[in-house]
């Protein structure tokens, strides 16, 4: 089981801040790819991959980083802090 | 070294008098104050969201490399999420340095990475509307000088 | 903008917060505050002369280069001068623009050029003597990267 | 008759701070050389150029700058404020 949180328009987009879920991915772009296939409103949220951003257990990480051991995903889009 | 996450207004004056009163070796002291800024008066406020569990320990990070590149005698960060209205101040960074060009050069680099590093968002909060402010293409290349 | 000398202190805190009050198109406030340093604590006190007819003349041409070459929307320089003692706040600048790359340069270009161009001379009077501080050869190379 | 400043060091070695002269100097490195000549006291203040500064009329000038309508010159040592 995994935490997935969403944040600002991606947390619009999908409609809610976090989600448990059960998934075999082994990295984060395999996990988006799931997410997609589930809904629409998840195609939109990961329509672009350029546009978002993706943090391992609260650290920046690659949309290619292996999701072994890893308890917390979310996914923002760009930071706009300052 | 302190990180102040919070809703609640900071005083800037306050702050930077506090700071700067803790000093015993520092020479110069920086500080950065962003405003809401209402472009054209359509502003009616700003919503700030961020990654409660996250936004502390990136911001440290962020100060602990400032740290190590600079010499500094003492740092803050304070940084407002929730809602806020025009001019009201958003965050604030102060450096405390023996010497002028460290404490400016670390406060620069304390806000360009808090502006692309730090999980904040803003959404601007128009009298017509609600949009997300767009990360701009300048704000990550400001990273690539350091 | 405005330009003071004095011999009186000033509150750090109190002049942060009404200059960022003051602004209504801002979005970043910079804030560069001059302590007075006691290298290993031999400081009884430092005396700062300054040449009272051209001080102000001099930091105003200073000021008006600054808002030539930047877009600013407002610029602050307090500068004392008399008898001060160790920590105390000898002088302050704070900048106001839209953006933070303008109030960071032209905070950082206002310094160098006081530092270097302003009629003041700062003189340490030791619990072993006094003396003149030395100009330094890197604040006259600081001004060559403007 | 102009007005001639001293401030910092040079105010000390020259020991007073300001004095009104006759003087025919052209140039502010003649009217240092005419000073340079009266006592030693300028002597030792104006020994080595390089570490003093000059304004004229309250402007930053150089000493081979011309004093003709000039009411007010001022020696001192690199500015060190800040």
């Amino acid at each position: 089981m995994i935490d997935v949180l969403y944040f600002a328009w991606v947390r619009e987009r999908i409609g809610l801040p976090r989600e448990r879920l059960e998934t075999s991915a082994v990295t984060v772009a395999a996990l988006v790819d799931e997410l997609r296939a589930r809904e629409e409103r998840y195609e939109a949220a990961f329509a672009d991959l350029s546009s978002l951003r993706v943090a391992l257990d609260q650290e920046l990480a690659n949309f290619d980083a292996p999701l072994a051991g890893v308890r917390e995903v979310a996914f923002f889009p760009p930071m706009t802090g300052g | 070294m302190r990180v102040s996450v919070q809703t609640d207004p900071f005083d800037l004056g306050a702050e930077s008098n506090a700071f700067a009163a803790a000093q015993t070796t520092a020479g110069a002291v920086v500080t950065f104050t962003g405003l809401v800024r209402d472009n054209g008066g359509t502003l009616a406020a700003m919503e700030i969201e961020h990654y409660p569990g996250m936004t502390e320990r990136a911001i440290r990070a962020i100060m602990d490399q400032a740290v190590g590149r600079w010499s500094l005698e003492d740092a803050l960060v304070i940084h407002r999420h929730g809602r806020l209205t025009a001019q009201e101040p958003i965050m604030m960074v102060a450096t405390a340095a023996r010497h002028r060009a460290d404490a400016f050069a670390a406060a620069e680099f304390l806000m360009d990475y808090l502006k692309s590093r730090a999980p904040f968002w803003k959404k601007e909060i128009g009298t017509d509307g609600a949009e997300w402010v767009a990360a701009k293409a300048e704000d990550e290349a400001a990273l690539t000088r350091w």
